[in-house]
């Protein structure tokens, strides 16, 4: 009942936001709607029962997806010129294929049913069995990383390869050809120095938003959080120091070669886990010959391939935002 | 005990809701953007403060009050920091604070920003594109600017 | 205890509306940022209140997770205008040694 | 009621066709990809509406809960995943718009073929 009302409240608001995106012309507004947007979506993913995903939600959504979307902006435009033209054709298809799809739903079953079909396969199994091959309080920790380890491994690898798209990208910067001075256009794109305020508390936050990032990585077992909110966590405190001081001493802090050295290491990392288990014996990322008790391999397995994770996510939440902050405008 | 604690809390929490409201109401209604931004900013910390103070009543001797205290000591850094940023960002485009002149009529400042004059703008196309997305209330007598939001939501909320 | 924790989630909520009607109302683009601003701020607020509301208070670390990373946002939001006047000159140049 | 229940799906379809009109209606790019990532977290809300169940709460298994009924965790496994790798494509989508603004000083899809049809 209370799910539904928020949910009504929450839904509404996350449909009147997204017309409002599609219709504006101003790409900054259109960048801050989405954060509103997806704000929203992670209220609601609250409200639905899955606080892992609400806390990923709010750690990409706040505070990475809209500084990459600004700097982005920053580097190509600020107005959407379409042409109000031909919009009848993607109107109709989109609106013949929503009416499809809405007229599918009346099948599906209604919200928190416990006797929908998702709720029979696979997870009262992971429920049931979570607290006796793992031990861990967390189950979709230990879903994540120990019975579908294949799939996180995957996902690492996806990171892994947009990082280096976007290094290919934007990685070499050549020298700027127009005629501004570059201290001072440095100074005016590059930092927020001459602002004390900002500058005192961003300072002041950056660690603590870094040891929040740590403790999510190594609470993850116990509470919500895990490799990949984390590595976001600790990126968004280097992002923090970068715009407050610049991006310059940003690289100073966490240099590029590091920042690059820690994706492959953590990729690494998780991969040599899975090689680790071949070799004492097992199958390929099954912990649980990693140790001498099953479940303590379990813990060990889990605790190394989530600080690969964290490792490969936040140096390529770095990685990618100290690509785009380095590129001037030309 | 156990009850005047839940009063308490009851209390706080209700009047904690209250003044987010307001702000909330403030933000809405208030008829420039320094304006809005002083509803906002003041309830951000106030009625943030009274809330989480209200939960922390109810967390007893755990670690939830302290986390509850963390929250609190982190929204009253950030919040009017961020508040901070915002109004220096509008400063530095343009948009000027509104005053009343002296026959009490007018709030210059209501008007969307425009780029000052000086600048060697380089798109044209801003300047009339500048508030295009939804029509501000601008163009209405500048008595009841927030007229034309009010009715958005009695509309929306139907 | 709980319709207190109810009725204080709806205001909340309804201060959510308020704030994205003037983040879609504008006029001024800073109105659409407040809004994304006060929005998350009252995001911290819902979580927590929710979090006592449904019984498990130690999910207050997402709340905690949203103070301390909500107003990075407006950092870059800041930046972006500070150097939105070289940006545009830059442009201008651009354009006119076409 | 039973329509209410099933609220979660239509926005869903909603905001998916909000995404997908976006994409194919706007020729700016950076629109599109904004369009994109709302069709993403559309695909998202529909994975995260499967896990509820009446009465559960977050699949985290600790002493002092009452009721034992837990949300289901796979599809939030998934979509824990998926937005993570969700930030990183857009980043990749939005290094390619940077490249064709330094590329072709525009982000307009209709201008750029223009352009390339020109050549």
């Amino acid at each position: 009942m209370m799910t539904i009302v928020f949910s009504l409240f929450l839904l509404t608001m996350l449909v009147i936001v997204a017309v409002a995106i599609l219709r504006t012309e101003n790409l900054f507004t259109a960048v801050m709607l989405s954060g509103i947007f997806s704000l929203i979506m992670a209220a609601n993913f609250f409200v639905l029962d899955a606080a892992d995903v609400a806390l990923t939600e709010a750690v990409i959504g706040a505070g990475i997806s809209t500084v990459l979307f600004l700097g982005a902006l920053a580097l190509t435009a600020e107005y959407d010129r379409s042409p109000p033209v031909g919009t009848w054709v993607p109107l109709l298809t989109s609106s013949a294929l929503g009416g499809v799809i809405i007229f599918a739903t009346f099948q599906a079953p209604r919200l928190g049913d416990p006797s929908a079909i998702v709720h029979q396969h696979v997870a009262p199994w992971y429920l049931e069995k979570t607290p006796e091959l793992i031990d861990v309080p967390n189950v979709v920790t230990a879903v994540l990383a120990s019975f579908r380890g294949y799939d996180t491994l995957g996902e690492v690898f996806v990171v892994f390869t947009a990082c280096i798209g976007v290094m290919a990208l934007l990685g070499r910067v050549r020298p700027r050809r127009d005629s501004i001075k570059e201290g001072e256009f440095k100074k005016a794109t590059d930092n927020l120095r001459h602002h004390l305020i900002p500058r005192v508390v961003g300072k002041m936050l950056v660690p603590f938003i870094v040891l929040f990032g740590l403790y999510v990585q190594f609470h993850g077992d116990f509470g919500p959080g895990g490799g990949f909110q984390a590595g976001a966590l600790v990126a968004a405190g280097v992002i923090l120091y970068s715009l407050v001081e610049g991006g310059v001493r940003g690289r100073e802090l966490v240099p590029e070669w590091f920042s690059s050295v820690l994706v492959a290491l953590g990729a690494f990392t998780y991969t040599s886990v899975g090689v680790a288990s071949m070799l004492m014996g097992g199958r390929f990322l099954d912990y649980s010959v990693l140790a001498h008790d099953p479940v303590h391999g379990q813990h060990l397995g889990i605790l190394v391939i989530e600080a690969g994770v964290g490792m490969t996510v936040a140096g390529v939440m770095i990685t990618i935002f100290h690509a785009f902050s380095r590129r001037g405008i030309r | 005990m156990h009850l005047l604690l839940d009063i308490l809390s009851a209390m706080l929490l209700l009047s904690g809701a209250f003044f987010v409201f307001v702000g909330g109401f403030g933000v809405m209604r208030m008829p420039e953007f320094y304006t809005r931004m002083h509803a906002a900013s003041l309830t951000d910390t106030g009625g943030a403060a009274l809330i989480l103070f209200g939960l922390m009543l109810q967390g007893g001797f755990t670690l939830i009050p302290l986390k509850l205290a963390a929250i609190f000591l982190f929204l009253f850094l950030t919040s009017p920091t961020a508040s901070y940023a915002l109004a220096n960002a509008a400063l530095l485009s343009g948009v000027k604070p509104a005053c009343r002149n002296e026959t009490g009529k007018a709030f210059p400042g209501e008007q969307p920003a425009k780029p000052k004059p000086k600048r060697k703008s380089a798109s044209k196309a801003v300047k009339a594109r500048k508030s295009a997305p939804v029509k501000p209330p601008a163009g209405k007598p500048a008595k009841r600017p927030a007229k034309k939001p009010t009715k958005k939501t009695a509309r929306k909320k139907s | 205890m709980e319709w207190i924790y109810f009725v204080t989630c709806i205001a909340i909520l309804i201060t959510m509306v308020l704030a994205v009607v003037r983040g879609l109302a504008g006029p001024t683009i800073f109105d659409r940022v407040l809004a994304v601003n006060m929005f998350g701020t009252k995001t911290v607020l819902f979580i927590a209140v929710i979090s006592f509301l449904t019984g498990r208070p130690d999910f207050l670390d997402l709340a905690l997770a949203y103070a301390l990373i909500n107003f990075i946002g407006v950092f870059a939001v800041l930046l972006f205008f500070q150097s939105r006047e070289v940006r545009r000159a830059a442009e201008a140049e651009r354009e006119a040694g076409k | 009621m039973a329509v209410l229940g099933l609220y979660n799906y239509f926005v869903f379809a909603v905001l998916l066709m909000i995404g997908l009109y976006c994409l194919l209606a706007r020729t700016n790019i950076i629109k599109s990809i904004i369009g994109l990532s709302m069709f993403q977290s559309a695909v998202f809300l529909l994975y995260i509406s499967m896990d509820k169940v009446d009465g559960g709460t977050a699949p985290i298994i600790q002493e002092g809960v009452e009721n034992q009924i837990f949300a289901n965790p796979l599809p939030q496994v998934l979509i824990l995943t998926a937005i993570v790798v969700g930030i990183s494509t857009t980043a990749l989508a939005l290094a390619v718009a940077v490249r064709i603004r330094e590329a072709y000083g525009t982000i307009e899809e209709d201008k750029i073929q223009e352009m390339d049809r020109k050549q």
